[in-house]
């Protein structure tokens, strides 16, 4: 089915497997490809640029479908034609973002891209600097560049700047709200303030076992399954052989992190509603599962736990033992807060019918996890490319119509329950055995990719082996890259009240949204979602 | 209704955060704590700094004074206990220790200093004493006498022999 | 006599009121599970306020600005003047019931036109709020006034204190509770503070003195409503009035502060319906009274 | 001889106008001179009147003609027309001085003739409302003030707005007065045998009226249209809206400080002096007062105008005015009379301080129009640091109408509330009432804060205002916040007042100093409490000094200016949102007019060509008369 649609637009396939399909497409049947993929039912994952130039294309742009349905990515390599390549946008809007990103950080240009400004870098960087390029330093400071600020007053409304430092949201991101009354008239996202270079950085500097360390610090909340999302990257490319017993530890602690990531969403949501007693519930709760992973890898957060190949720490019987206890304690004590909680008809009143997203719309820009789930769009990594453990055990993937903020809860809510199931089957299925396989050696040039469902979606990471032990090219993609797009249209016509539960229902996690490139200074360029409003 | 079972709930529950500051925290084991370098058992053989990913741990050689210094900066420090994990020797360890907020920066310094052994043919240091007895077990005779010498010495010194090496040397 | 009594009042008061948020401040802390800060801690906070310097934002209209929390602050503690709250003093010379809503009234005024004259637009939308809602409970609020007074057949409280027992009277009571917690901004109906949208609302360009000051009338004003509800229940010649007025603030505190813990935040318009629904009922309250059970 | 003072303001207005006749530019000046000298003097009547009663009679045609009962032409002053006369006096004074500088505004665009030759006119002939003591005379000059007011309200001729209000206008109080007329014809047909001297209508009317009672409410109806339409009483209102803003500010002035209180003045004369009291007649005046004053106010907050706003107000503070005067009725009739006594009391205060209020308000709003040329509330903002003394001046206005103590709008409502809340008949009234005043105050935090204080969309460039107009400005302020702290005074010439209608209301009782006492009921000190919060605030201010440092506005960390600017329709919305209902029924009425106008259309009457069409609008009117005298003729036979 796949292989067809590529074949009949004559591309060149360099690899496919059980997982993977790389194609190298002509540029002038791009768009085509493109197009009879979405409309196959693929949505649009992410895209990644690299400069080849090393390995004697030049410039190439992959981009990365996930079809749930054959359970796999297809990577649609392109390579441009003196620094042009046609923009597919203006079939998928989902690849907006993404080709901006690679028009700022590789100087490769897309026709017919109906906004070709800046996304990411800021205003007081020069013109023609593109620090993903290879020839670009890791530890390069281009100088500062003066320019003014172009922006008009909107009148007959209030102009709310929402961040980016607002106590709503707990990073410094930028919404301007449009307000007339008390009802949200338009919405404007801006992003992209805090740029850590990590591309770069592991590009670099690192060498493929260190990577996932800071794979790991992507994000402050979901970091362990960026990390193994990374590993998985590099064993799908290398074909390592990883310990059943390596797979199930990771499998719990992937869901360890999903509850302890949705019970803080959740308790955020009630300090949102003004709730703070239900705040202080949940976080009490969530406190034991923190103390769960100090016990099975000596951090609360930072679990620093995957090397390739495997695991570092084994789970021995008492851990095992004291895990399951807490969990059949703490999995009764969720359903008598969450039961009770959502019997009070002013929290639910203002979660109901709020902030809806359509499928339609939902779908047209990609939108992942519980986010997409809440409105009705059925995708879940786990269940769609099985990884670690999820293969062999069985868990629901729970389904909302409405596509409200109440709707998205109420997937959180029951996923964390769904999580603690899955955590206890782990642990009865626990296969005894080695739990780190280091004997393996790795492949060159290969083109590879791992997914992940972290708490707020689908994570991707592509890679391309390099010589020795580095990667050439290292492209994270968070969920929330996905996600954010959607929320200037949850906003529109909505109460000003409800705007921080609005913009909080998709777990926004704005720094692993901005990771890509060393910046220095904090202006950034407005990127308008005008297109996605369909007009303020 | 719901809204009085949780109030009875939390009454029920009682405090349940702690006087922290005031009162100890307790850790589990293998908690990743600080990491502390034990002078006695280092060795300076790098591993450490090789594995590092954000390069707290550095390991130079101070060639005048002779001596390689083994730098830990635990500022750089993000706990991952790599170090740990390739040290032949287990000279560097993670403890317990978390609360590391300070206000003069050398508490987040630890500098291990190893005597370095100089070549006997050109004089120049090139590796630490400690090591060359880590590595001496493993190596033959032939090579113990000539330990001493630092590589590109020993490197010149199996090349004469193997020329002018009486009794056909050692080939 | 009446003076010294109204002096010590005043006194009582402007010690009080921040010790009994710090007391709601435990209780909400121990309905969460957790330590919470000593009952000094809002005091503390207070001092502090008063040490810091104040800032003027640039848009801002200096002399209102400043002004409107002093004026703020001093309007609640005329209040202090007319209703009795530690010791019994007669004050039918002073004012009447409508005085101290209107005095409040004014409290409101001063402090939404500083907020207007912040120039920050939170503040901007936090004052349209408070104002929406001060004339939504000011019409439950008179319905209440009508009620007590066609009752009490007066309006000045030497002839109000205490309210004859009838059905109406108790009904009466119940809604001027709501009313008193509406009146005295806290969750649910802390709409124009709201924290995580607009910021403090009002609140949001005033500091150090100015916003000690406004915390100051909260409490204050929280302390003069808790103080009405009181005066209308226990006689005012009653010998043991002093303990029963402690015991009855304390009984309040806690009852609100539970209320405030359990509740999440209500949006604007649902605030203002639930506060009309009130007033219905309040209508039906007056008839009763009228009707004379 | 002192008498012939009374003819002095007559002289140096109609003077005034004939040199308002000319079209030079000084002319403005001399007539604004003119009648605020004028409006001097009639200051001093008003105070003589108060001591003592001044009468002229003239004998104008010794023939027994039709005109006979034109016959004697009679000015008297007595206590209650004295305290009009203050109210107009002080009111003119300070409209005629902020004139002189404001109206030049209007110099190249406009024939300033329409001004000069009428306002001096329209001050006359209210002079004259007030003091004639003749009903016939009365209706004359009653339309003559109608007439010169209607062209001060379409001065702006090229404003097809301004012209089409006052036609509007016009017409809805012509057709009102044809029902004084009729109330007049029925009164000196029936009762006076063609008498229509004051003195001799007092003393026939109340005992005739209380046999004949059909005529008695004919009356009601006829006067409580007829006088409810001057007084734009709802619903015979929606003429004020469109006329107020219209006219030059300092003659908006004028129509709501004074002009709308004349049938005010008139009510008074009729229902207290000449009619028997009845409770329900008291009850029905009431009942339009809540009416009035709950839906004028519910609409003022929807304004977007400033003056708009305004007029909408002077609608509601009409409905404050003529509620106590019917609950006082109510329990004058019932026999209680000190309650009696409090409301109508506090009917005369409110109608004083309306005057000085919203005489105030509207000048600054001219002040504000004076500057930036625009009343949009949209576009103003923080004019507070261009026009300091303006925008206290409007502060002033907007907390003394809002009934914040202690200016004067607190005393007269506290009184309105004292007396309503007493009986459980009227007690639902005060109720409403309280309510409103919140309103009130929602209302004019939007006024002053959209003028004043909010950031605008745009820089606006303006200064303070001359010294004429904000010295005029202060005058009415000081008023306000005078007889606020100490309105023994007034409450002194309003017990004066009712004196003179027959109507004792026991100052003594009333005023134990310093404050006001209605024993067993409520109580008020306004001198207390200013000294508190004057005491108070300066102890806190010298505790807690408050100096800071200025610094940027915090807009969460971004650096661009954005627009913070509250357009004026965004206030309050979920409030108007959730008492939608009332503006349902306010908005289904107009419609309910509206249809019955086409349905007229059917019959080929047409309402919107009629009401700009005067003939057809008088001969309408007189055909109306013909029948009502007839029909009530018969119902007499």
């Amino acid at each position: 089915m796949i292989l067809e649609i590529l074949k009949s637009n004559n591309a060149k396939i360099l690899r496919h497997d059980e997982k993977v399909t790389v194609a190298l497409v002509p540029n002038d049947k791009l768009r085509t490809t493109a197009e009879l993929l979405f409309k196959a039912g693929c949505y649009y994952a992410t895209g990644a640029g690299v400069d080849e130039r090393l390995l004697g294309v030049g410039f190439s742009m992959y981009h990365i479908f996930n079809c749930e349905a054959e359970g796999r990515y297809i990577i649609i390599k392109a390579v441009a034609s003196n620094l042009k390549i046609p923009s597919i946008t203006p079939i998928i809007s989902g690849a907006n973002w993404a080709e901006r990103e690679v028009m700022d950080m590789l100087g490769i240009f897309f026709d017919e891209h109906p906004e070709p400004v800046r996304l990411i870098l800021p205003d007081d960087w020069p013109e023609g600097v593109y620090p993903l390029r290879k020839d670009f330093r890791y530890n390069e400071r281009p100088p500062r560049v003066e320019f003014e600020q172009k922006r008009e007053k909107k009148p007959g409304v209030i102009e709310v700047p929402v961040g980016p430092y607002h106590p709503a949201l707990h990073e410094p991101e930028m919404f301007e709200l449009y307000v007339k009354g008390e009802e949200i008239v338009g919405a404007v996202y801006r992003g992209f303030h805090i740029h850590r270079g990590m591309e770069k950085l592991a590009e670099g500097r690192m060498t493929i076992n260190q990577i996932p360390f800071l794979a790991e610090r992507i994000c402050g909340i979901c970091g362990y399954t960026h990390n193994c999302a990374y590993v998985q990257a590099i064993e799908d490319a290398a074909k390592i052989e990883v310990p059943e017993r390596a797979l199930y530890i990771r499998t719990i602690l992937l869901e360890l992190e999903r509850i302890h990531s949705h019970m803080l969403w959740l308790g955020v949501a009630f300090h949102l509603l003004g709730f703070e007693s239900g705040f202080m519930h949940t976080w009490r709760i969530r406190e034991t599962f923190m103390d769960l992973a100090e016990l099975l890898t000596g951090n609360r957060k930072t679990y620093g736990m995957n090397l390739i190949g495997g695991v570092r720490r084994n789970i021995d019987e008492n851990k095992k033992k004291g895990l399951s206890e807490i969990l059949d304690k703490t999995k009764k004590e969720i359903r008598e807060i969450f039961d009770n909680a959502t019997q009070m008809r002013e929290l639910i009143n203002r979660m109901e019918g709020i902030g809806v997203l359509s499928k339609k719309k939902g779908r047209e820009i990609g939108v992942v996890g519980p986010t997409a789930r809440g409105s009705d769009i059925d995708t879940d990594v786990r269940r769609d490319h099985p990884y670690a453990a999820y293969g062999d055990l069985e868990f629901k993937v729970p389904i909302y119509k409405d596509g409200d903020v109440l709707s998205r809860f109420l997937v959180r809510y029951e996923e964390v329950l769904e999580s603690i199931w899955l955590i206890e089957q782990a642990l009865d299925q626990l296969p005894p055995g080695d739990i780190l396989n280091e004997e393996y050696e790795l492949p060159e040039h290969t083109i590879c990719v791992g997914a992940t469902e972290a708490p707020r979606g689908e994570d991707v990471h592509f890679a391309i082996m390099g010589e020795g032990n580095k990667v050439y090219r290292w492209h994270p993609r968070a969920p929330t890259y996905n996600n954010l797009p959607a929320v200037p249209i949850m906003l529109k016509g909505e109460k000003l009240a409800d705007a921080p539960i609005i913009i909080a229902s998709i777990d926004p996690c704005f720094s692993c949204t901005d990771h890509i490139v060393i910046v220095d200074g904090e202006k950034v360029y407005r990127c308008s979602l005008d297109n996605y409003l369909g007009g303020l | 209704m719901g809204r009085f079972k949780l109030i009875t709930k939390a009454i029920s529950i009682g405090r349940v955060t702690e006087k922290y500051p005031f009162v100890p925290l307790e850790v589990p084991e293998g908690f990743r704590g600080k990491p502390v370098i034990d002078p006695e058992k280092c060795i300076g053989c790098t591993a450490c700094s090789n594995a590092c990913p954000p390069q707290a741990l550095q390991v130079y050689d101070d060639l005048e004074r002779g001596v390689r210094v083994v730098h830990l900066f635990i500022g750089r420090c993000i706990f991952c206990a790599r170090c740990q994990d390739v040290c032949p020797t287990e000279a560097i360890k993670l403890t317990k220790e978390f609360e590391l907020a300070t206000l003069s920066d050398e508490d987040l310094h630890q500098i291990v200093e190893l005597q370095m052994v100089r070549c006997e043919e050109c004089g120049k240091p090139f590796d630490t004493f400690r090591h060359l007895l880590y590595t001496a077990k493993e190596l033959q005779p032939w090579e113990r006498e000539m330990m001493f010498l630092c590589p590109e010495c020993k490197a010149k010194k199996v090349s004469e022999k193997l020329i002018f090496g009486k009794g056909g040397g050692y080939v | 006599m009446n003076i010294i009594f109204i002096a010590i009042n005043l006194a009582f008061a402007l010690i009080i009121a921040p010790l009994i948020d710090g007391f709601e401040r435990k209780i909400r802390a121990r309905l969460q599970n957790r330590q919470g800060p000593s009952i000094l801690q809002t005091w503390w906070d207070l001092i502090k306020l008063f040490k810091r310097p104040t800032i003027e934002p640039q848009d801002s209209v200096k002399p209102l600005y400043k002004l409107a929390p002093y004026i703020t602050f001093t309007s609640v503690l005329a209040a202090y003047l007319i209703i009795p709250t530690l010791l019994p003093a007669s004050t039918n010379f002073i004012g009447d019931l409508i005085l101290v809503v209107y005095l409040l009234g004014l409290a409101t005024l001063s402090f939404v036109i500083g907020a207007f004259s912040s120039g920050n637009a939170y503040a901007q939308i936090g004052s349209n709020r408070d104002v929406s809602l001060f004339m939504s409970e000011e019409l439950l609020l008179a319905f209440i006034i009508g009620t007590i007074a066609v009752i009490g057949k007066s309006l000045s409280f030497g002839q109000l204190f205490p309210l004859p027992f009838r059905i109406s009277s108790v009904l009466a009571l119940l809604l001027l509770f709501l009313v008193i917690y509406v009146a005295s901004t806290r969750l649910p109906f802390d709409i124009a503070e709201a924290e995580p949208e607009i910021i403090e609302g009002p609140l949001i360009e005033y500091s150090g003195k100015h916003l000690g000051l406004l915390k100051y009338f909260v409490f204050l004003k929280r302390l003069l409503l808790y103080s009405l509800i009181l005066d209308f229940i226990i006689p005012i010649q009653n010998p043991i009035r002093l303990i029963c007025y402690l015991i009855g603030i304390i009984i309040l505190s806690i009852v609100y502060s539970t209320l405030e813990a359990y509740y999440g935040r209500f949006r604007i318009d649902q605030a203002i319906r639930i506060l009309k629904r009130a007033s219905i009922v309040a209508l039906i309250v007056w008839m009763i009274a009228v009707v004379g059970w | 001889m002192e008498a012939q003072i009374l003819l002095l303001p007559i002289g140096i207005l109609i003077i005034a106008a004939l040199i308002g006749l000319s079209k030079a530019k000084v002319v403005l000046k001399i007539v604004n001179m003119l009648s605020a000298v004028s409006s001097g003097v009639i200051i001093y009547d008003g105070v003589l009147g108060l001591k003592t009663t001044i009468e002229l009679k003239y004998n104008l045609f010794n023939s027994s003609s039709f005109f006979a009962f034109l016959n004697y032409l009679v000015f008297r002053v007595d206590a209650l027309s004295a305290f009009f006369l203050l109210i107009l006096g002080i009111l003119s004074l300070c409209a005629s001085v902020y004139g002189i500088k404001y109206m030049e505004r209007y110099f190249e665009r406009e024939d300033m003739r329409v001004y000069t030759f009428n306002y001096p006119l329209f001050i006359l002939t209210m002079y004259l409302v007030v003091i004639c003591w003749n009903l016939l005379w009365f209706i004359i000059f009653w339309e003559l003030m109608t007439l010169f007011s209607q062209f001060l309200v379409a001065f702006e001729q090229r404003k097809e707005k301004a012209v089409k209000a006052a036609f509007k206008y016009f017409c809805m109080t012509k057709a009102g007065a044809e029902f004084i007329v009729l109330a007049l014809i029925l009164i000196i047909l029936k009762a006076t045998n063609f008498n229509a001297n004051y003195s001799e209508i007092a003393n026939v009317l109340p005992a005739y009226l209380s046999v004949h009672s059909t005529t008695l409410y004919t009356l009601t109806f006829a006067l409580l249209i007829g006088l409810g339409v001057k007084a734009a009483m709802v619903p015979f209102h929606s003429w004020l809206p469109d006329a107020h803003p219209e006219a030059p500010s300092n003659v908006s002035a004028l129509l709501s400080g004074i002009m709308i209180k004349l049938p005010i003045y008139m009510m008074f004369r009729f229902f207290l002096g000449f009619f028997p009291l009845k409770p329900e007649i008291g009850i029905v005046i009431a009942i339009f007062g809540i009416l009035t004053l709950f839906f004028s106010m519910m609409y003022a907050l929807l304004q977007e105008d400033s003056k708009r706003l305004l007029a909408f107000s002077s609608i509601d503070n009409i409905g404050y005015i003529l509620l106590p005067m019917g609950a006082g009725i109510y329990f004058l009739a019932n026999g209680s009379q000190l309650f009696g006594g409090i409301a109508l009391a506090a009917a005369l205060f409110h109608t004083m301080n309306h005057a000085f209020f919203k005489g105030l308000l509207f000048l600054t709003a001219g002040s504000v129009m004076y500057e930036t040329g625009t009343r949009d509330l949209n576009y103003l903002g923080s004019l507070a640091k261009k026009m300091p003394l303006t925008a206290f001046t409007a502060l002033i206005g907007s907390l003394a109408i809002a009934g914040i103590p202690p200016l004067n709008g607190f005393v007269s409502k506290w009184m309105i509330y004292i007396s309503t809340l007493s009986s459980p008949a009227t007690s639902l009234f005060g109720i409403i009432a309280i309510f409103i005043s919140a309103v009130t105050l929602g209302t004019f935090v939007k006024y002053f804060t959209a003028i004043f204080t909010k950031p605008p969309v745009k820089e606006i460039d303006a200064k303070e205002v001359p010294l004429l107009m904000s010295a005029s400005q202060l005058l009415l302020a000081l008023f306000c916040i005078v007889f606020g702290i100490y309105p023994f005074l007034p409450l002194k010439m309003i017990s004066q007042a009712l004196g003179s209608i027959g109507v004792q209301i026991h100052l003594d009782s009333l005023v134990v100093y310093p404050s006001l006492v209605v024993p067993k009921t409520g109580n008020y000190s306004p001198i207390i409490i200013f000294a508190f919060l004057l005491v108070s605030t300066l102890i806190v201010l010298l505790l807690i000094p408050s100096r800071g440092e200025v610094v940027p506005t915090w807009k969460t960390g971004r650096s661009e200016d954005l627009n913070m600017s509250m357009p004026a329709d965004a206030y309050y919305r979920d409030f108007r949102e959730v008492f939608r209902e009332v503006y349902t029924v306010g908005d289904a009425s107009k419609r309910f007019v509206q249809k019955i106008a086409e349905m007229a259309g059917m019959f080929g009457i047409k309402f919107e060509v009629l009401s700009y069409d005067l003939n057809s609008m008088l001969s309408i009117a007189m055909i109306l008369i013909v029948i009502l005298v007839a029909v009530l003729g018969g119902v007499e036979l």
